[in-house]
């Protein structure tokens, strides 16, 4: 076994660990202040409605309705970033492969790609959960869950053509070419909800509790490195069969 | 055939052909593996080799419609291949399998647009001659659709002649065409060698041994052979035609 | 015998589109196809609208019905006129002449855009007609409407020809055609069809909001047709 | 050590549970059996590469 494997398969079981802190964290330790209150007499957040007013406790600050699902933030949140960020390391190996045409990129492009495809899914359900807690319906046509939505479909596409083309080299160029399009809807989907009024709250714009921060940010790094993990043991899978590939290849010789 | 034309005639000294380690590889698969060889100009070349020797993708990278693995040096015509793949692609002309001919188009009509597209100033009289060359005159406001394969065959010919390439690539231009054709093919190729450079690729080893003037014999994407045939000994090129090709040879 | 080149590549563009042309009103093919199929979609939105009752403002969704006609259509032209190319190896002769290769997208993108305008030429009177006629509503002016929908072709003909070019060399032609084109484009279509529906509509202030989309559709296009022009090299050549 | 806020809210609404639970569960179990799946993938893969090794060890 690799160091590289070794290394991946520590990072995932830390990976575990952390993301199940997060969410034991977001619960006993995580304030609902700043998320789940605000004071009545300043001009309320779109992202969170005012709970029922019988359930307001005091005069001049109101709960708002959604806190409890406001927990599904810290792994839906690190989640959804991870998703961008891998889908980007895959554009950029994509542009490597066309300038340099190894297949080796290729090979770590569409590796990427599958990483973040399975984030994105991941994404996509505990999104669609929170959808339902918060907003009452399972999906609203809103921007950031359209363009969301758009590059789920996009990032499909991109596998549907590798496969429907029979020339290794070709697909790998084509996948490349359309990894490099489908991906400038990535930054799009991430600053939709900075630039078009929408029901999406906006992470960090209106700032964050430190004991909201530090349950993010351990499940933000844990799900970075169940990402990486799971990246290097495709990576290693391949290489195997590329390995089993070549061996029949020398056998039939 | 005095010419003034305004592309770069090529000096008689350059060679046609120089081929120095050329590699194409995808992961470990390698499709050319170091070949390397010299021709000159006004030769034929004939490649032959087993299906998967890399035959095709040697013929296109020499036309410049696939690009070689870095490392390689492909000059054609004193032009490399990659650096100078635009200025090349006005000396070089392909004759394949495909007659690459738009078939809702006339006769004339396909050769105007590939004048066209070769800046070819006075395109009328040079289409003028070239179909008659091919004796297609006749057919010449027929669409391309209506021709047997052999006159489409023939067309095809003239369209690679429009823009006097000097080197011609031919992609298994027997097959598909019946011995007549085939014979007008041999005779039309046979009134031009003296001036131009061939490059085939072929299946039908006697008919490819007979045009060339070199042979080269590619098996898993190395060179076995290559040889003038002058000095090729006929029998040891069949034995080891036989050998890599696995087919009999009458 | 003399004899001078003068390659342009301007020329090469105008042999190209001749050449389309000349071919199209030879055969007819891929305007009778595009015009007779988006007949049978308009066939068929009759039919899906013929249980929706009098109150039901058409004006409100008018614009993405004609949008969505539009954008079928194109699909079925785009892949013909690259499987001419594919065919008889034309593509191979193309690429071993002297051309530059953003030269042939723009081409046949061009070729595309104008069969496709034509097409429209046919369905967006026919779509008044049968849709349209019994309106109420004062609508904007026609050039704005032909405009949003110029603007809107553009960006179809562009995109289309760059994946049809890819789609024409996989298994299932159309279908991979339909899966790349729809999700890129979709931003394009939003935006259109909010300029369509604000001209139909007319609402008050609506000049504001169609000229807003306008000029995101139209960055779009200009987006979309750069990296399409960077990337052709590419995808023509593999 | 419940912050005071929060318990004092937890009483309210706890409607959302079932959601944020199958929330974190399936995001879970989705991604042990992706991994599980990979993992047993490789490992077959693992004794097919020692068979095809053999096979050309005895070649030579």
């Amino acid at each position: 076994m690799s160091k590289q494997l070794k290394i991946a398969i520590i990072l995932m079981v830390i990976g575990a660990l952390l993301t199940t802190l997060a969410f034991f964290m977001a619960f006993y330790t995580a304030r609902v202040q700043g998320f789940g209150t605000v004071v009545s007499d300043q001009p309320l957040d779109t992202a969170f409605a005012l709970a029922p007013p019988s359930m307001q406790p005091t005069d001049g600050i109101a709960y708002e309705r959604p806190w409890l699902s406001q927990k599904i933030f810290y792994f839906h949140v690190p989640v959804a970033e991870a998703s961008f960020l891998i889908f980007t390391i895959a554009a950029i190996f994509a542009l490597l492969f066309l300038l340099r045409k190894d297949k080796k990129y290729d090979t770590r492009s569409r590796i990427a790609m599958e990483t973040a495809f399975v984030f994105v899914v991941a994404t996509m359900i505990t999104g669609v959960l929170w959808t339902r807690a918060s907003w009452g319906v399972w999906w609203d046509w809103e921007p950031r869950l359209t363009t969301y939505f758009i590059m789920m479909i996009l990032m499909i596409a991109y596998f549907v053509v590798r496969n429907s083309v029979g020339d290794e080299e070709r697909a790998a160029t084509y996948g490349a070419v359309f990894c490099l399009i489908a991906w400038v809807d990535a930054p799009l989907s991430f600053i939709i909800t900075r630039l078009i009024p929408s029901n999406h709250p906006v992470v960090f714009q209106s700032g964050m509790d430190t004991t909201n921060l530090i349950p993010f940010i351990i499940a933000q790094i844990g799900m970075l490195m169940i990402g990486y993990a799971i990246y290097v043991l495709r990576v290693t899978e391949e290489s195997m069969h590329e390995r089993i590939e070549l061996l029949k290849e020398r056998l039939e010789a | 055939m005095a010419s003034t034309e305004n592309k770069d005639r090529i000096a008689e000294d350059v060679l046609a052909l120089d081929v120095a380690h050329l590699t194409r590889k995808f992961g470990v698969r390698k499709a050319l593996d170091d070949v390397t060889f010299q021709l000159e100009q006004h030769r034929f070349l004939s490649i032959f080799g087993p299906n998967g020797a890399g035959k095709t993708t040697l013929l296109r990278i020499l036309a410049t419609l696939t690009a070689p693995s870095q490392g390689s040096d492909v000059t054609v015509l004193g032009f490399d291949v990659v650096k100078d793949a635009f200025a090349l692609r006005e000396h070089i002309g392909l004759i394949s399998h495909n007659p690459l001919l738009y078939p809702d188009l006339t006769a004339e009509e396909n050769l105007r647009f590939f004048a066209q597209l070769y800046g070819i100033t006075g395109a009328d009289a040079r289409i003028d001659e070239l179909l008659d060359a091919v004796e297609l005159t006749h057919r010449k406001l027929d669409i391309v659709r209506t021709f047997s394969r052999g006159m489409t065959q023939r067309l095809s010919l003239a369209r690679t002649l429009l823009p006097r390439p000097e080197l011609i690539f031919l992609d298994e231009p027997y097959s598909g065409l019946d011995p007549h054709a085939s014979d007008i093919l041999d005779a039309l190729i046979d009134g031009i060698r003296d001036k131009h450079t061939f490059v085939m690729v072929s299946h039908d080893l006697e008919r490819g041994l007979e045009l060339c003037s070199h042979a080269l014999i590619l098996a898993r994407g190395k060179v076995v052979l290559f040889e003038d045939k002058e000095t090729l000994d006929s029998d040891l090129f069949r034995a080891t035609y036989r050998e890599t090709v696995g087919l009999g040879v009458s | 015998m003399s004899e001078k080149r003068n390659i342009s590549s301007f020329d090469q563009f105008r042999a190209i589109l001749h050449k389309d042309i000349v071919m199209e009103l030879r055969t007819k093919e891929m305007l009778t196809s595009m015009g007779l199929y988006a007949l049978l979609v308009l066939i068929i939105y009759y039919v899906a609208l013929s249980q929706a009752g009098s109150a039901f403002e058409v004006e409100r969704i008018a614009g993405g019905l004609l949008l969505l006609a539009i954008v079928f259509t194109s699909m079925l032209g785009l892949n013909r006129s690259l499987v001419h190319e594919k065919d008889q190896g034309c593509l191979e002769a193309l690429l071993l002449s002297p051309v530059d290769r953003p030269v042939i997208f723009f081409g046949k993108a061009v070729g595309n855009l104008i069969f496709l305008i034509l097409v429209q030429i046919l369905i967006v009177p026919l779509f008044y007609f049968i849709f349209m006629s019994g309106s109420q509503v004062q609508s904007g002016p026609w050039w704005m409407l032909a405009l949003a929908l110029l603007v809107g072709s553009i960006g179809i003909a562009g995109v289309g020809t760059f994946l049809a070019t890819m789609s024409v060399n996989t298994t299932g032609t159309d279908f991979i055609l339909a899966i790349m084109f729809i999700p890129l484009v979709f931003p394009l279509l939003l935006v259109v069809v909010a300029a369509l529906t604000a001209v139909i509509t007319a609402d008050a202030g609506y000049t504001q909001v169609y000229w807003t989309m306008l000029a995101a559709a139209a960055g779009y296009d200009v987006i979309m047709i750069a990296v399409a022009f960077a990337l052709y090299e590419f995808i023509i050549g593999a | 050590m419940i912050d005071p806020t929060n318990t004092e809210l937890y009483d309210l609404v706890l409607q959302d549970a079932p959601f944020v639970i199958a929330a974190y569960g399936i995001l879970w179990l989705g991604l042990c059996a992706y991994v599980t799946f990979m993992l047993t993938r490789m490992l077959k893969m693992g004794k097919e590469l020692t068979l095809l090794e053999d096979a050309v060890d005895k070649l030579k």
